[in-house]
């Protein structure tokens, strides 16, 4: 199975759809332990790449990453803009001048875009963020690869585990972000950027169900 | 939501409009990305100090650009810190061949988003160095934890850093100074009503009729702790103490005191709050040499109010006291 | 309710002792009877300019006491004019042999009380002339009525004359310049929340979520309409078309505007309106000469705003220039 | 019957009284179409003027009044202060040097505190101020008086009418004073100073019926 730049597309065409419509949600769990602007914040930013997106619709992949990650630090602003700026940006830089990619190359993409919001952030598992989403994502799409399933069983496995990951926020301590600032009242509630991370994941597995 | 705006996203372009007409002969307004620079930037041979961070804290940024404060502002959304972009294009417009400060708040999202710019600006050959504030008590630190908040000692760091700046003093000695005002500052605040993001449309927290959040920050996180309503005599102790503890401020010191408004507070309120500050400081033989009473780093309309204590010295009292014309604070011309 | 108060009785003089401390260098506090008076009070050969009226209007009008604009002012309970005994030993305090001007907003309480202080006054020899501002448009006037409540105007008047004062001109001189200022200018305001009277300890009113009064005037007084929740664009506009009508303002006026904040309205609001009105203006050929943009005559916690126009000629244009050195307001010193 | 200083006292205590009693009560009809202050307004007076007392219990009724007259003005503030003052210093100088009254002295000083309050507020019957209280019950004890009742009688009279002008406040529509500013919108609420006034005109009636 291949993944082509019409993929990519799809998926953060997707991505924006979900954003809108979980905007008012995510900005309602970002008003519990930070400052109520998650899901404005990525709508905003979701939204300008859609506006981009004609342009690069005949670019390799990398080129496209790039793109999206330069327009989501250019617009999104807060925490999340950098962060998932970077994300994508690290992905491009894993896929400059491809046109296609393979499973694994994916995994590679995922692996470097963590790494970037891992560097960025200053942040690492444990700290109620969207990295607890993420890097159990990883590494259940990882061993799965491992273990020979093909990339739609792997995806899936590695949703489940990013749902894992959002609901092991709920009781964690904030020791990153803005939760933070709460310190022992951070708990107790769901981590906005792992849940916008857990959309995208589930966006992801919709593309690849689509593919095969 | 009762606001005097109209469509939640533009708020702040039309905000910004208002500015640039109300202050023409201090400030233009750049607009994509959105800045706010000094009507003479930039100066040359003068180092640049800019800053900025969400919108909702009016005048905080904007209304302190302006002669011997900052050379430009960046304002995000409301409540949202701005993007690279923006501190780039201000960086490059306030550039006046001696280098150019970032005050930034020790958010995560302004700490990396200047973060970010500064690379970009030096990789265009522009001496950049950064201050990072983080002054709020209210927030237990650690090294493995984010930190504090930069909230009230950002305002008088950039005022005095800028007097700095403006008498002709280098990058790293502007540094130096803005590194000491925040050193030797501590701030604490809380709140009586919660605000409301235009975006959101409802409050971002719910406080009923008889409590209030201690230790609040400036963008509507809850504090921490709710508790009674009680009088300012009380309310003044709740924020004092921590401060005092913390640097901590002793007998014979002497101090900037900053009581801020949250900015649905009244003035008459925020005297009250000076005069129960004065005494307590008197209390504890702590000279207040100069002050400072209104609302400078709001929280959209959120009442309450905050407590800033920097120690002073020979060195900020003059740079304190130096000329400054700005939109918000003036003095001296 | 919600404030940063002891108790209620106690207000007005703990903010008192918060404003003297804060600003010794300009002004001094007396108490029992309760005036703010200028630090080098009486100034030999300058006329006195005194105000007063409720608390509650902060800065106004305690803050605008200093260098230039007010002499001394007399601070009423909460929203309740002062009593004549205030008003006699602040025009004994400031009376420098020239004269003393009173400065009296359009309300039956401080017409009287200002009146009776005002015979006392001259019965001690002291000369006092009366200005009565009465600019508020939402107000239908007549002859047989109480008429138009002073509202906005007040604090430019207060400027205007203060500085005509301060320049040496003598009473008669600075009347006239008052009473052209009160002639010229005609305000007008709304308001999205009530105020609520620490004494009272509940809203003056009651305003449901969805609606807003209009015609509102400093005090938590009902206003002309209650009408729903509108957008700063719609609000703009009912604001400014009574006042421009009302004069009228032409095409080819220079105005003064003036965008005020009723005390729990953020600083993003008020630009955000100036811009509007600087739109309306624009389109009626009128231009802004000079502005002023912030919370300066305020009704406690109340949200909301009001406009003022004052028409400019170069005589005021010359004395809104000119320097003034004030807790509130300051430039050019 | 005769009017003695003691009396005078008694029922400014009683007024004091009264006025702390419905303190809440007249600062809510003055919400409604003024600024929610005439209750605390007149109870800070009366409170202090109870403190005025013992320094005057030995004087003449017209020195007692005029205490009473100029610690109103320097204590009530707002639009009641100077006039309830000047009512009492009216009176009180109608009154000088007396230390008895009959009950032609009274109407003659309840006539010539009216008058005060005219010439003060500039204002006359009909614009939905206390006036509209204290007129039409100076009118119906002169005309009970006249017709000759006993002051006991005279004085329920006066309190009637009294009431009635009250009552007759709520649907006028207000010129002077702060509810003037509501123009229609004061039509249908009860003027707070003219309450205030069939407080003092009631308490009036207690003492007289107490002499007699
Ligand atoms: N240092 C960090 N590392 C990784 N993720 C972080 C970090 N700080 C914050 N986040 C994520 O960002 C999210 C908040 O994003 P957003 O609300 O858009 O920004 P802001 O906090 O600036 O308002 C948090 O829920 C968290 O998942
Ligand atoms: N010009 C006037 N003449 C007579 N009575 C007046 C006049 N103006 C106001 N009043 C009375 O004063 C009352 C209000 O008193 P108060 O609330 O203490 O003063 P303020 O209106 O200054 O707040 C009104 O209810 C009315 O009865
Ligand atoms: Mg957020
Ligand atoms: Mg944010
Ligand atoms: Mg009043
Ligand atoms: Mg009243």
């Amino acid at each position: 199975m291949q993944i082509q730049a019409e993929h990519v597309i799809k998926f953060v065409e997707l991505v924006a759809a979900r954003v809108k419509e979980q905007r008012d949600f995510l900005t309602q769990l970002d008003s519990a332990i930070g400052d109520a602007d998650h899901g404005v914040n990525l709508d905003r930013g979701f939204t300008t790449v859609l506006s981009k997106l004609p342009s690069v619709a005949d670019k390799d992949i990398g080129s496209i990453l790039k793109t999206i990650g330069t327009t989501l630090v250019s617009t999104v602003g807060g925490a999340s803009g950098p962060l998932y700026g970077t994300a994508f940006l690290r992905a491009g830089m894993a896929t400059a001048d491809r046109f296609e990619l393979g499973p694994d190359d994916l995994v590679a993409a995922l692996e470097a875009a963590l790494e970037g919001i891992q560097t960025r952030g200053k942040s690492t598992r444990g700290e109620k963020t969207m990295i607890d989403a993420i890097a159990p994502a990883v590494d259940a799409l990882k061993a799965a690869r491992a273990s020979g399933d093909d990339l739609v069983t792997a995806m899936r496995k590695a949703v489940a585990a990013c749902e894992e990951g959002v609901k092991a926020t709920i009781p964690m301590l904030a020791t990153k972000g803005r939760a933070s600032y709460l310190g022992e009242r951070s708990i107790g509630h769901q981590d906005p950027g792992a849940t916008s991370s857990l959309l995208m994941a589930r966006a992801m597995l919709e593309i690849v169900e689509g593919i095969s | 939501m009762k606001k005097l705006i109209n469509a939640p996203e533009n708020v702040v372009k039309e905000a910004l409009a208002g500015m640039a007409d109300a202050h023409s002969d201090l400030i233009r307004v750049h607009y994509d990305p959105d800045y706010i620079v000094r009507a003479d930037a930039p100066v040359q041979g003068k180092v640049g100090v800019i800053s900025g961070g969400g919108s909702g804290h009016e005048p905080m940024h904007g209304g302190f650009v302006g002669k011997g404060m900052l050379d430009a502002a960046c304002p995000g959304a409301v409540f949202t810190s701005p993007v690279p972009d923006q501190m780039l294009a201000a960086t490059r417009a306030v550039s006046g061949g001696k280098g150019v400060l970032h005050v930034v708040k020790n958010y995560t999202g302004d700490v990396m988003n200047f973060e970010m710019a500064a690379e970009l600006a030096a990789a265009e050959g522009i001496e950049v160095a950064s201050v990072v504030t983080n002054d709020d008590v209210a927030v237990k630190d650690s090294l493995y934890t984010a930190g504090r908040r930069g909230v009230g000692v950002t305002v008088l760091l950039e005022k005095i850093a800028g007097a700095a700046a403006e008498a002709g003093a280098d990058l790293a000695e502007v540094k130096r100074i803005a590194e000491k005002v925040n050193a030797q500052g501590r701030s604490m605040g809380m709140a009586l009503t919660s605000c409301t993001v235009p975006h959101a449309g409802k409050p971002t927290f719910e406080l009923p009729d008889d409590e209030m959040e201690i230790g609040i920050g400036i963008h509507g996180e809850p504090g921490r702790t709710r508790t009674k309503l009680a009088s300012a005599t009380e309310i003044a102790e709740m924020l004092a103490g921590p401060i005092l503890e913390d640097l901590p401020f002793q007998s014979g010191d002497t101090v900037l005191a900053f009581v801020n408004g949250m900015g649905g507070t009244p003035l008459i309120e925020l005297y009250l709050m000076y005069n129960e500050l004065h005494r307590i400081l008197k209390g504890k033989g702590i000279t207040i040499g100069r002050r400072l009473v209104g609302s400078y780093i709001t929280s959209l309309e959120m009442a309450g109010c905050s407590f800033t204590l920097v120690k002073l010295d020979d060195e900020l009292t003059r740079l304190w006291d130096a000329p400054v014309h700005t939109p918000a604070l003036r003095w001296g011309m």
